[in-house]
């Protein structure tokens, strides 16, 4: 399979490049089971490549999920493995990484916007419309009220302090960068991510 | 779909059956074989994890019982867990020494010998010794034969579970879940000889790292066994949490399951047949006719009258007696 | 109660005797065909006979435990008329002329010969430790509180005490067909005097003891017959 | 890192100080093992405790938690007064040479120009001599009393063995044994690799300890090399890429700085930034900041930025304090004086010091939004956990939303790793019921807010409406486009000094070198400018051929800068070019260029005779034994006490109460009341993460759940004895800030230390488990930790703290 051919060139020269990880080539469906007791589990699955998002090892791993993305199915990942192909974790993972299965597939997952009112002692589901209207209003009031263009010296400064921001560290730079650049253009200064801790 | 898909051809023994498994085929499979080099083990737990993952397996969340270990033992919904030990050596430093207890799949196992469902337990041509749970009765003598206490039946379905070896993934020509998952190489999966190979390149590392005692843990009292440990004492092996230093299959088995099993089944034979050859040859035992027909005229003239008879036994005193009367 | 008028002979087991020797024995030819079944695999169709083998596995020891308890009353019961004496020992030495049928040769008996008092004792050994064996290596019952050690010790005695059961059960069986009345007797419970003073001629004449004495109550003008046995 | 993960295994020598690689990166601590057994690498842990680390180290030694000044000051001692380090190395990549002025100097735990009521150093004499053309006086033969090499031999003499292990609580024999096997990596074809993390930084004099342990590997001639460096084992998966893009309260992406309040000219704001070389012809490509800022602006605010308006300098929020960090803002939100925060991905009620305060806080806030995937104790600060979270709802006013987004699972992107690798990675399956992608749910509140703010108008807008949003689908702008825009685009044709045209209009940049300051090009964060060029997105390689069997595996992926896998690798190689060793080689003079097996960290067509040095963002070219204008508390890091010390003074300096703590500290009047005292609690305890979980994520995971269920701590077994514990009882641990229960772990991994003169023990606390999730319930750590932090970065001090341990 794929996998094992670009998991060669760790041995020898070579420049596969794309095509060695093109989802195509991926997508091996290994022989039909015939030898085992069990059932193996992994025929015909679809195989995405990614990777952990727990620590800064970056491990590859590859998600195995039931559907093909055909417009009738939702698809659903069942399995977790190591990619074997990269070039630090080479197939294993720890055993958070090991037990990714469980955290994508939570309970804990959080499914729906929800709101707790002031004072009350409950969860209340919400529409993403309402949720996002709700906090924008909360954000443009206290901007406008406590937006400082110059601070007691006279100098310029444009900065809303009032309202901060704490960014994941787990989320993709695509976020970050996004995230950077609305703070910033909402004049925030109170930001931060796991880095500072 | 479970347990209908043993390709007969792989398996080598199989428990309770008379008839020998094919055989022929075996040569040309190689035995694989999983070294576990404790001295590179850092106790993470992602082959526990993998293991769970890979086999669909939940155990209960426990509790802290005081120690790094959990799950605390081997469970029918965990199939291997890492066992720590603090110790310290001769020169009073301390080493923590984390050992992965499962099932180390013997090349005479314990369990198969004890096993009475046929194929409930196999044992394929690759070494490797599998619970088949569609056959397994759960009656518990796979425990008892196990000598390294691995086998363990579950509550939910009164089956038999322990490590596969992943099989599965093995007759796929994927390695065992742990295996791949474990980061500092301590699991180590491939042929018997390029692990056995590979066990005595670490075991020479050892020895040139200060450890003079380092060695492979293969012991032969179970014919040798398909997981093989690398130690960095291989004269205690009991320090790594209880590790067996000389693991056979317990004398009480060989003679419950040995060969005491068909010479007994003979016996009771025989003994039905002696039966019948003796009636043939002496007859029945018989009262003589004449004894009878003497007793009939007896108790004619006794004029023995029926109520009396009737009558001890309504009062109950013709109970049966032993009494002798005569010195 | 059996209705007046119609007996003949001599009543040697009662009725409640009778029902519990043969759910005994019942019981213990299930024990017997289950157990094989477990116990080697030329036996293991014989699960069959009990629905296949996890039923199997399952209604062996609660057969089990029946049959435990029943044979405690029988034992309890049987348990004078089961002590050795010494004239038993005489009629083991003969065992020869038990076996070849020379029955005159032999020394009186009492109600039971050596050889049932030997079945006796013998259940009465292997019963318990079939019992307590059979717990120590009862899934899923005890399977966890049970050390492994134990485990395997139950299985071998368990084992062991089972043939040593299964080979008396078949001498008992066999003697059962081979002496001729004596199935009768634990069907019916009543044996002819002959048959009684053949086999087991103690009893013959204690039982007779009994009746003169009754006699002399119910019929006193009459004067007591001789204790002379016939020859 | 200054290398990465697969480098690690071309160490001979790897010192886990600082850090517990096994425990909290098993699979990058993977090439440690590699490294041990191909190389026949030795690997060195020092640790409080006898970690999994050291379950498979060649040697070990224990330290008191927040000494390593000390252990590693001592060891710069050691190794000059041995003479084991890399003479030419030094000479040639370092500051050693250069002359400091003559007000500089350090006294009795202080460095000149300290400032008791502010607690603040005035810097200017901690500075170069300079000559008339502004560059820094030298004296190669390194005699000079006033040269750097000479200040920090005088500054590490009084770290002495007896003084170090008297400090450290660490056996002499053993502090010997480890400078020992340091030292050997002096020679130019050994190198040493330093692998820390949390360990290091999350102390009151976290940054010093850094750069003491950089100073170290400068003596040796370690940075550059293959298996060498200071590497910085970064906690989370992105958190190198949030850093990278600024993330942080002063930064903008590319580590460019956000003006301060008094930087009110932008001519001033760029030249403070774009520094020149203090040492002739050196490459100081910091002055290029220009062009990395205009780019930035132009991919922000796009045509609204211009020349005429100093591209929206103007724009800019500007800073009044040093740093908004979370310390701060949580001191602010206790006052009162924040209403709204948001936390994505972020859990401060767990991860945050001193809980009670934090909840204190939170219970301010107008509206709080938590964005995640999974539910958060933050979430439900307000909600009443029993003794857990021992809270009244019906008394918290704060409105709380909770908004579910899609996991790693779900979504298209990029992580950038310790290694400093881009990976791309790919959804599998859509995420739980309505989730969505963060992307979706900030485009979604941008706009709603852009909308207010045109109906409504409002406080400057400007910034906001005028944002460029060139995204196809505005309400979510797709990772591609994202990324495609942090690489960069050019305008126009951007054209080299020989005015051939290097990249056209629109098309997308090949690297740094193309960005330019006239607004000719784009680009969102400079030092990722290559990743997307115009061939494609080059960070979904996955080529891992390693033709030279360095595991440098150029074809993976994509490393920032510029595709570099080793940092300053110029420095593997002699001033000559040729390299220091072959078998440590990673780039060389091939006499027309600089080639090798990593993509050279330097001008590629720079001959060895320009005499340009390694370490090109530095003003001097040179690595930096002196600190300059750069740390607050000093230019040679020195040792002292955590805020909550186990012991009386800092034995260093035991009549300077000054200098007890680290002097340049930030400390809150309300915090520093919320210290305890070793009387009161006398146990030194540290905090740190098991390798089953991670932080509190994996509590909420079944799988992992079940590897560590209960929360619990780690006594040794002379406490345990003298309190009476057993494995498996349950104790209370308390700081003067709170108290946690859980199950006593007693082992022979954590030893009692002797510590100026008395005894000292140390209690070990895993920061795992919260109320929420699969695990056991349990108290959150951080109920213990002290509000204070690094005086340079504010990372709180949760590795050193006071506690009592009582048996319940």
């Amino acid at each position: 399979m794929t996998l094992k051919i670009t998991r060669r060139q760790f041995f020898k020269l070579g420049a596969a490049g794309m095509a060695t990880s093109s989802m195509a080539m991926m997508g091996f469906a290994p022989e039909p089971a015939v030898a085992s007791i069990r059932h193996f589990k992994l025929s015909g699955a679809k195989i995405t490549r990614s990777n952990c998002t727990y620590c800064s090892v970056g491990c590859g791993v590859l998600l195995y999920s039931r559907g093909d993305e055909a417009i009738n199915t939702i698809d659903n990942i069942y399995h977790v493995e190591g990619d074997p192909d990269h070039p630090v974790s080479r197939g294993s993972l720890c055993p958070k990484g090991s037990g990714l299965l469980d955290y994508v597939n939570s309970d804990s997952r959080l499914s729906h916007p929800q709101v707790r009112e002031p004072g009350t002692d409950e969860w209340k589901q919400i529409s993403w419309d309402e949720a996002l209207d709700r906090i924008a209003r909360h954000m443009k009031d206290d901007r406008d009220a406590n937006f400082v263009t110059q601070n007691d010296a006279g100098s310029t400064v444009n900065h809303w302090l009032t309202t901060g921001f704490l960014a994941a560290s787990a989320s993709t730079n695509e976020t970050a960068y996004l995230t950077q650049k609305i703070v910033r253009s909402l004049g925030m200064l109170v930001f931060d991510n796991q880095a500072r801790v | 779909m479970r347990g209908d898909q043993i390709n007969l051809q792989n398996i080598v023994a199989r428990s309770a059956s008379p008839a020998p498994s094919p055989q022929v085929r075996d040569g040309a499979v190689e035995t694989v074989t999983k070294l576990i080099d404790v001295s590179r083990c850092i106790g993470c737990k992602a082959c526990q994890v993998a293991c769970s993952e890979w086999n669909d397996l939940r155990d209960d969340v426990g509790e802290c019982v005081g120690v790094y270990d959990n799950p605390v033992d081997l469970t029918p919904n965990s199939w291997e867990v890492m066992r720590f030990n603090e110790y310290e050596n001769e020169q009073g430093n301390l080493e923590w020494l984390i050992r992965k207890d499962n099932c180390m799949h013997c090349a005479e196992p314990g369990c198969l010998e004890a096993c009475p469902a046929p194929g409930a337990i196999v044992q394929y041509a690759n070494g490797i010794v599998d619970f088949n749970s569609e056959h397994c009765i759960g009656c518990g003598y796979c425990v008892a034969g196990c000598p390294f206490d691995i086998p363990r039946i579950s509550k939910k379905d009164s089956k038999a579970y322990k490590c596969t070896l992943c099989s599965d993934r093995v007759f796929h020509g994927l390695e065992p879940a742990c295996v791949k998952s474990c980061p500092t190489g301590s699991i180590m999966f491939g042929t018997r000889e390029d692990m056995h190979e590979l066990a005595e390149t670490r075991t020479d590392y050892l020895k040139s790292r200060g450890y003079e005692n380092a060695g492979v843990y293969d012991p032969e009292g179970v014919g040798g066994t398909n997981v093989i440990y690398v130690l960095q004492h291989a004269d205690k092996p009991e320090i790594y949490s209880g590790l067996p230093k000389d693991p056979r299959i317990s004398p009480m088995v060989e003679a419950w399951k040995g060969v005491t099993k068909p010479l007994m089944s003979a016996a009771i034979g025989l003994a039905a047949l002696t039966g019948f050859f003796h009636y043939v040859a002496a007859g029945p035992k018989e009262v003589p006719p004449e004894e009878e027909e003497e007793m009939r005229a007896e108790e004619a003239n006794e004029g023995l009258s029926r109520q009396d008879l009737n009558g001890q036994d309504r009062n109950g005193q013709g109970r049966p007696s032993d009494e002798e009367h005569r010195p | 109660m059996t209705p007046p008028g119609r007996h003949k002979g001599i009543l040697r087991y009662s009725m409640w005797t009778r029902i519990n020797h043969w759910l005994v024995a019942i019981s213990f030819v299930l024990l017997v065909l289950s157990g094989l079944a477990l116990f080697h695999p030329y036996f293991w169709s014989l699960t069959g006979l009990f629905g296949g083998p996890i039923p199997t596995r399952i209604i062996h020891p609660f057969i089990g435990l029946f049959m435990t308890v029943l044979f405690m009353i029988m034992a309890i019961s049987f348990f004078k008329e089961s002590l050795i004496k010494r004239h038993d020992i005489q009629w083991l030495k003969q065992i020869k002329d038990v076996l070849r049928n020379r029955d005159d040769r032999l020394p009186p008996v009492g109600k039971n010969n050596a050889g049932q008092k030997l079945v006796y004792w013998i259940m009465v050994l292997c019963v318990p430790l079939l019992l307590i064996s059979g717990i120590m290596i009862w899934e899923p019952y005890f399977g966890d509180i049970m050390p492994v050690t134990l485990r395997r010790l139950g299985g071998v005695i368990h084992a062991y005490a089972a043939f040593l059961a299964i080979l008396t059960l078949i001498i008992h069986i066999y003697s059962g067909i081979w002496v001729k009345g004596s199935i009768h007797a634990m069907v019916r419970g009543r044996v002819s005097r002959a048959w009684a003073r053949h086999h087991h001629s103690l009893w013959y004449e204690s039982e007779m003891q009994k009746k003169r004495r009754l006699d002399a109550i119910t019929h006193p003008q009459q004067p007591p017959a001789s204790g002379q046995e016939p020859r | 890192m200054t290398n990465h993960w697969v480098d690690i295994r071309n160490a001979d020598l790897i010192l886990a100080m600082g850090g517990n690689p096994a425990e909290a990166h098993p699979v990058g601590f993977r090439w440690v093992m590699e490294a041990k057994e191909k190389n026949d690498a030795r690997l060195v842990v020092v640790d409080p405790r006898f970690t999994r680390t050291a379950a498979v180290a060649d040697y070990f030694a224990e330290i008191r938690t927040g000494t390593d000044i000390a252990f590693l000051g001592g060891l710069i001692n050691y190794l000059i007064e041995t003479d084991q380090i890399h003479h030419d190395y030094v000479r040639a990549y370092t500051d050693a040479s250069l002359i400091v002025r003559e007000e500089f100097g350090f006294e009795d735990g202080l460095f000149t120009g300290y400032d008791a009521e502010s607690n603040e150093y005035a810097t200017e004499s901690w500075n170069y001599e300079y000559d008339d053309e502004g560059f820094a006086r030298r004296d190669d033969t390194l005699q000079h009393p006033r040269c750097v090499f000479q200040l920090m031999r005088e500054h590490y003499s009084r770290y002495t063995l007896e003084v170090v292990s008297n400090v450290c609580g660490t056996p002499r024999a053993k502090i010997e044994h480890v400078w020992a096997m340091v030292g050997e990596t002096a020679a130019s074809d050994r190198t040493m690799t330093i692998l820390y993390a949390l360990g290091w930084t999350q102390h009151s004099i976290g940054s010093q300890i850094i750069r003491t342990a950089a100073m170290v590997q400068l003596l040796l001639g370690n940075m550059g090399l293959r298996g060498g460096g200071v590497n910085a084992l970064r906690g989370h998966s992105n958190i190198q890429g949030l850093t990278d893009l600024g993330l942080l309260s002063n930064l903008l992406p590319g580590y460019m700085r956000l003006p301060k309040d008094d930087e009110q000219d932008y001519t001033n704001y760029i030249q403070e930034r774009a520094r020149p070389p203090l040492v002739p012809d050196q490459v100081s490509y910091w002055r290029y900041y220009e062009r990395f800022h205009v780019s930035l602006m132009k991919a922000w605010f796009g045509d609204a930025a211009t020349a005429e308006n100093d591209w929206c300098f103007e724009w800019l929020p500007k800073l009044s304090e040093t740093l908004y960090d979370v310390l701060h803002t949580f001191e602010r939100m206790h006052h009162g004086e924040v209403n709204g925060y948001f936390c994505q991905g972020f859990n401060p009620l767990a991860a945050f010091p001193h809980k009670a305060k934090i909840t204190a806080s939170l219970s301010r806030l107008k509206y709080l939004v938590v964005i995640d995937p999974l539910r958060t104790e933050t979430a439900e600060f307000w909600k009443n956990h029993g003794e857990y979270n021992d809270v009244d709802p019906s008394t918290i006013d704060t409105e709380v939303f909770r908004l579910p987004t899609t996991c790693f699972a779900e979504e298209n992107g990029t992580i950038v790793n310790s290694s400093r690798w881009l990976q791309w990675f790919w959804a599998a399956a859509p995420p739980p019921g309505e989730a969505r992608p963060d992307t979706a749910i900030l485009a979604g509140l941008f706009l709603r807010l852009q909308r207010l703010y045109r109906e409504e108008g409002g406080a400057f807008a400007e910034p906001l409406l005028n944002l460029h949003w060139p995204y196809r689908f505005p309400e979510e702008p797709s990772p591609a486009e994202l990324a495609r825009e942090y690489n960069g685009w050019a305008l126009e044709d951007v054209e080299d000094e020989e005015r051939r045209i290097v990249v056209r209009a629109g098309e997308q940049l090949e690297d740094f070198g193309m960005l330019r300051a006239d607004g000719s090009t784009a680009c969102g964060c400079w030092l990722f400018a290559g990743c997307w060029p115009e061939e494609g997105n080059l960070m979904t390689r996955r080529d891992n051929s390693d033709p030279y069997g360095t595991g440098q595996t150029l074809g993976w992926a994509w490393a920032w800068p510029a595709n570099r896998r080793i940092l300053y690798n110029r420095a593997s190689a002699r001033p000559d070019g040729t390299p220091w060793a072959t078998r440590k080689a990673v780039v060389w003079w091939n006499g027309q260029r600089w080639v090798g097996n990593d993509v050279p960290d330097f001008p590629t067509d720079s001959e060895p005779a320009a005499n340009q040095r390694p370490f090109i963002m530095n003003q001097t070219g040179s690595g930096q034994f002196f600190a300059r204008d750069r740390m607050v508390e000093g230019p040679f890091p020195e040792h002292y006490e955590p805020f909550e010390t186990p012991i009386a003074n800092n034995p260093l300096h035991p009549d300077n109460p000054l200098a007890k703590h680290n002097p340049g500290a930030r400390v809150f009047e309300e915090d520093r009341a919320n210290f305890g005292t070793f009387e009161e609690f006398p146990h030194a305890a540290t905090s740190y993460r098991l390798t089953e979980h991670f932080h509190y994520w994996t509590m909420h995971n079944r799988l992992n759940a079940i590897t560590q269920p209960e929360k619990f701590v780690e006594i040794g077994e002379s406490l345990a004895s003298e309190l009476g514990i057993e494995r498996g009882d349950r104790v209370r641990v308390s700081s003067k800030r709170g108290h946690i229960d859980a199950v006593a772990v007693v082992t022979k991994r954590i030893r009692p230390l002797q510590v100026a003169g008395q005894t000292v023990h140390q209690i070990g606390i895993p920061l795992h488990w919260g109320f929420l999730g699969e695990t056991k319930k349990s108290h959150l750590t951080n109920t213990l930790t002290p509000s204070v932090g690094d005086a340079n970065t504010q990372t709180p001090e949760y590795k050193s703290f006071l506690v009592r341990v009582d048996k319940l």
